[in-house]
């Protein structure tokens, strides 16, 4: 087993069907390497998502926690 | 006989935890794999007598076309154990199957036009089995479309499930009738994707390739499915550490 | 499968937990409801009275606990029930293409009985116009001629059967409810309006809320 | 105002549901609506006359393409006139009444397509020969692509159910559900524009015409469970 | 609870409601939705695969119909799309609330037809060259595709906006907006396969890609009047 | 167009007679609305109501007799009186696929308004959520927060405005409709529901119904 080409620009051109062989892998390594590194970003996109609901979150509930304290004073004022 | 394991299956949460440590060597085996079977493929292979240099297109060609077709049966068999056994880990599992199904059916496509152009002088011809590929990615992107249609995400599963079932029926079917249809039109001018001795020493290379594909597969149908896992269960406190603890 | 003894308890509901979308809208939620009672189930908007009148016919599946059905749970009582069930959603099930008396006929009511139903809902002169050239209220009142009809299923179920009705529409309903109620019929209901029925209980869904606190999040849903 | 009357046992209310019952109402419908029946006909026919405007009139070409741009239009029309099988069903609650029922859905489904086959693939057969002649298909074809019509349309009506009860609760399926059909449709286009050809050909054609119908015979067996399963999907949402 | 101010003049409430305002409510929407971009491109793509299998696989027959076909296509496709345009929004009570506001329905229907270019045309034209690809046109014939298939199919949008609101208050418009509209659209198909035909037999193209420009402005001009003429109409039935 | 006095007539309706599909639904309407006003039309179901507003706003051509806007008659008046109306029919205008703070923008407001208008109609925490993910009730409460927005138009049409609205809802819709009153606005209303709204005046379109004797088929209705 051997290298079978005489140098880089002979690896390069394949006689004439280079542009088709270097196309097909570069495309199927981009499509891989894009599968591979999707849930990266999901992930990422997620974790974002989830630290804005948590505001949210927080923010609708000094908004209750508000409303009842101005509707009940009495229960508001109560220790917890 | 003890079914717990079978529920524990069903449980996102055991699933995440458990295939958390497989995935670097997964990864691992398919960069290694796939990188010493092209190097190989590239380089290291005599020509092909009629195709040339062209014929290196194999290497990548023939795997992603396997495993598009196999990833179908992945795709729809999960989805009927979701729809069976209510279990949303394999619907999760089913949805990543059908991305991961239509780039690798995308793959096997362009590659297969690309090869095309030097060995027949064309990027398309319809040919029997390029036709059903094609029809392959029209399946796999009509399972992804009405999955991401539905507003509520447990019909959408159930939906796509079902449509990729009725799939499974219809495509040794299309497969049957588009070879005939072919057969019918007498192509005689082209001889396409004949059964071909393949020479041993272009084998090896082709099985490095194959089994590295097939790694690379399982490595991403499982970090798709886990992060379809954490979106979905994102309300849990389990997805929560998970997600805000790795930062 | 005829008669009902009036103590029969034709539906029973324990610790039922509702979901959509992951958000939980009512938990623990328990009651029973006999042959010859009825029940009106109240709640603010959004309360999940929909939600939890979907899941008790069978139409949706994301739920926890337990339904039975004259004894029978979940999946396997539904056939029985819905032999014996009638259920009219915040859509009627009125097809605008048809005229009133045709719809009643599809629901497989005779020609005569069809006639009598659509008059006691004062749609006299009605019944030959299409439905989509009928008013809000007037398509309401096709919806709900089919519980006028002699041999109505035993079980009613009604997402808000007064919307759209006018004083009078309203006062025929609450009259034909009671003779049911009275015939040993059994009725589920939901309505922001008061409705006077003799023995009516309510079920307040506000009692079973969950006010998800941020530490709520963390309980896994275990779920069929 | 009539009182209740509980007594007797239900099955009273329903039993005229069966599935003669449900076919009259839906060709009642269809009638009504005549729009229905004649719309995926004018379709066919304008789209086909627009073809030729699109492709240039050599009577060579349009004669090579008829049997084929026939079937396709066929199908074209059958699949986009499906959007609505269900639809208005589904908006006025008539579809969620019907999964109430205690009878199987199978047999209102099977109703349905029966009723849709009629309003749009037995009209189109009919027409076909016509357009074939305006298409310059030789006459040798006429007969065949007649009954592969027949036969072919009648399984894509019920095919097509599938789709439109996977798509019925979308609030704007738009295209999709001929994305999800179509793959769907493949087989019986080939066999047909196959029966067609050889016919023209002058071959045998019969292989072809028993495909179609083993084709219509599965199609009627298995593809109302398929959405009688969708509905149930698409209802709970 | 905020108490009513309505001392001020009333405007401010809605002069938010300009054209971009328009535009960009209704681009949130597509993208939101992002079905409804991707689903007629899917469709043009499927239909156009399903050809070769109903007329045979011979290369210089697909060549032959390959302009036609794909601007035939093309043409369906927007039509289809079409009918969601304002279904959405007569739905919900949107339209009418439009036609009640001060400013001319012009500006909305225009911003609206944008947009469904946007969506459907543009993306389309884009993989036109792809599809010649596949059905084996010449290669002169490339960038007259696209370049009419731009022009014509913003064309397309604006006048199917009209058939769109003609259609829009039926139950089920099913094809009868497929009928009004393709009449209207002859003309765009006759000059956009014309051009393409041109390019492919080696002559100027120059003539009829001026005049799909000048339909274009035209129908930028008209349509959208029209179509606001029509929503009164569909809405007060 | 500014401030308007209290006395200013908003709308003059004589003899109004409105046709559908030939059939006179009701004849000879007359009244008038005057700004600080509110009027809740009655009437059984079917009588019109829906009707007789849309033909008010300018929707509905078949109707014969004179309407006044602030002294402008039918086709004249329309583009002055759209500027100050605010109309919410059966159907309320929320679009499913935005949230109802975009749904609110969309209806021109700003941010802050928007979602203090959403507090007032008890949406808080659901600014974000799709609408077609909401109950029937909380949909209608998107399309009523149009009017707790500030600057909000002089001239309210609302078409029974209380369907789906929980007792609360109801409330604090009474509320802000008093509020626009004492402001000067006007309203005119349907509601099958009993209204409380101080100085509200009752048009019952039963008063003005044409009961159509077999003879009366014949006559040819001379209309606009
Ligand atoms: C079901 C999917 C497919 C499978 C299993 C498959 C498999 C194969 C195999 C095993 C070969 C090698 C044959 C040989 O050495 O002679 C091959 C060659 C080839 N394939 Fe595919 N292929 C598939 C789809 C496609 C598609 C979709 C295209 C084009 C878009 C394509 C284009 C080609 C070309 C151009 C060659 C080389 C030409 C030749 O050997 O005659 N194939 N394929
Ligand atoms: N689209 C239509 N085409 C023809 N006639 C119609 C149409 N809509 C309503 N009608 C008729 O007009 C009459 C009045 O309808 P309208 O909707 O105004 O009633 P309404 O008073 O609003 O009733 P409701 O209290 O039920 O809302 C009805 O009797 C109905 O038959
Ligand atoms: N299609 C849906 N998808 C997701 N969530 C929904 C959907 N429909 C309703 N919900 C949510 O579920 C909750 C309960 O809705 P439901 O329709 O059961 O309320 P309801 O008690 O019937 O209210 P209403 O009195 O307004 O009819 C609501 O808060 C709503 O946000
Ligand atoms: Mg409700
Ligand atoms: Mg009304």
């Amino acid at each position: 087993m051997e290298f079978q080409f005489a140098n880089l620009s002979e690896f390069l051109t394949m006689g004439g069907h280079g542009i088709f062989v270097w196309v097909s892998y570069l495309m199927t390594f981009l499509a891989l390497v894009g599968m591979a590194i999707y849930p990266r970003i999901a992930r990422r996109r997620l974790q974002s998502e989830l630290l804005r609901q948590q505001k949210n979150a927080q923010r609708r509930r000094r908004a209750v926690s508000e409303r009842t304290a101005t509707k009940a004073p009495d229960l508001a004022k109560e220790p917890a | 006989m003890n079914w717990q394991w079978f529920h524990r299956l069903g449980s996102p949460r055991w699933f995440y935890q458990k295939t958390g440590a497989w995935l670097p060597w997964l990864a691992l085996a398919s960069v290694v794999l796939l990188s010493v079977g092209s190097v190989w493929g590239l380089g290291f292979v005599y020509e092909h007598g009629q195709q040339g240099n062209s014929y290196r297109i194999i290497y990548i060609h023939v795997p992603a076309a396997l495993l598009a077709l196999a990833g179908y049966y992945v795709m729809a068999i999960s989805g009927a154990i979701g729809l069976i056994w209510r279990m949303k880990l394999s619907f999760a599992v089913m949805r990543a199957a059908a991305s991961i199904g239509a780039v690798l059916s995308f793959i096997c496509l362009v590659t297969g036009s690309l090869w095309g152009k030097p060995t027949w002088g064309t990027y398309w011809e319809w040919e029997a089995r390029m036709t059903s590929m094609l029809i392959l990615l029209f399946l796999y992107i009509g399972v992804i479309a009405l999955s991401h249609a539905a507003s509520r995400e447990q019909s959408a599963d159930k939906a796509s499930a079902l449509l990729a079932l009725v799939g499974t029926v219809n495509i040794p079917i299309i497969y049957w009738s588009v070879n005939w249809w072919n057969s019918l039109h007498q192509r005689a001018t082209l001889r396409v994707i004949e059964e071909s001795r393949i020479d041993p020493v272009m084998f090896y290379p082709l099985l490095i390739m194959i089994i590295g594909f097939y790694c690379m597969y399982a490595w991403t149908l499982l970090t798709h499915t886990r992060t379809l896992l954490l979106k979905r269960e994102m309300r849990t406190k389990w997805a929560q550490d998970e997600l805000l603890g790795g930062r | 499968m005829s008669v009902t003894p009036k103590s029969q308890v034709v539906l029973q509901v324990t610790d039922l937990t509702c979901i959509r979308d992951g958000r939980r809208l009512f938990e623990g939620l328990r009651f029973s409801l006999h042959a010859g009672a009825a029940i009106q189930v109240k709640g603010s908007n959004g309360a999940g009275k929909t939600t939890l009148l979907r899941t008790l016919i069978g139409s949706s599946s994301e739920f926890s606990g337990d339904i039975l059905w004259c004894g029978d749970p979940y999946p396997k009582g539904l056939p029985a029930m819905r032999d014996s069930l009638l259920y009219i959603g915040h859509r009627g099930g009125v097809r605008s293409g048809l005229t009133p008396l045709e719809n009643l006929t599809w629901y497989g009511a005779n020609q005569e009985a069809a006639l009598s139903a659509l008059e006691s809902v004062d749609l006299t002169g009605f019944e030959d116009s299409l439905c989509h050239s009928l008013s809000a209220g007037q398509n309401r009142r096709v919806a709900l001629a089919r519980l006028f009809l002699p041999n109505s299923p035993r079980f009613w179920i009604l997402d808000e059967p007064l919307t759209a009705l006018d004083v009078a529409g309203v006062a025929a309903l609450e009259e034909q409810m009671a003779a049911h109620l009275r015939n040993g019929g059994s009725i589920l209901l939901t309505s922001h309006q008061p409705l006077s029925l003799p023995g009516l209980d309510a079920l307040n869904l506000s009692d079973y809320t969950v006010f998800e606190s941020f530490s709520d999040f963390g309980g896994e849903h275990v779920l069929s | 105002m009539s009182s209740v009357d509980v007594q007797k046992p239900v099955s009273g209310v329903r039993s005229a549901l069966g599935f003669m019952a449900l076919f009259r109402i839906e060709m009642l419908l269809a009638l009504r609506k005549r729009a229905d029946i004649t719309n995926p006909l004018l379709f066919f026919v304008t789209v086909l006359a627009l073809l030729p405007l699109g492709v240039g009139p050599e009577p060579e070409l349009l004669a090579k393409m008829a049997p084929g741009m026939i079937w396709v239009m066929a199908l074209l029309a059958n699949m986009l006139s499906q959007e609505s099988l269900f639809r208005g069903d589904f908006e006025d609650g008539t579809l969620e009444q019907l999964t109430l029922l205690p009878q199987p859905l199978y047999f209102a489904i099977l109703a349905k397509s029966l009723v849709h086959w009629i309003a749009t693939g037995l009209p189109l057969a009919l027409l076909s020969p016509l357009l074939a002649l305006m298409l310059n298909l030789p006459v040798d074809g006429y007969l065949c692509l007649l009954v592969s019509l027949l036969l072919g349309t009648a399984s894509l009506s019920l095919i097509g159910a599938i789709g439109a009860a996977l798509t019925v609760a979308l609030r704007r399926p738009g295209l999709l559900l001929a994305l999800i059909v179509m793959p769907l449709y493949v087989p019986v286009l080939i066999f047909g524009t196959g029966a067609v050809q050889a016919a023209i050909d002058g071959y045998a054609y019969s292989t072809q015409l028993a495909f179609l119908a083993a084709l219509l015979a599965t199609a009627a067996a298995l593809a109302p469970l398929a959405a009688a399963g969708a509905i149930r999907i698409s209802l709970d949402n």
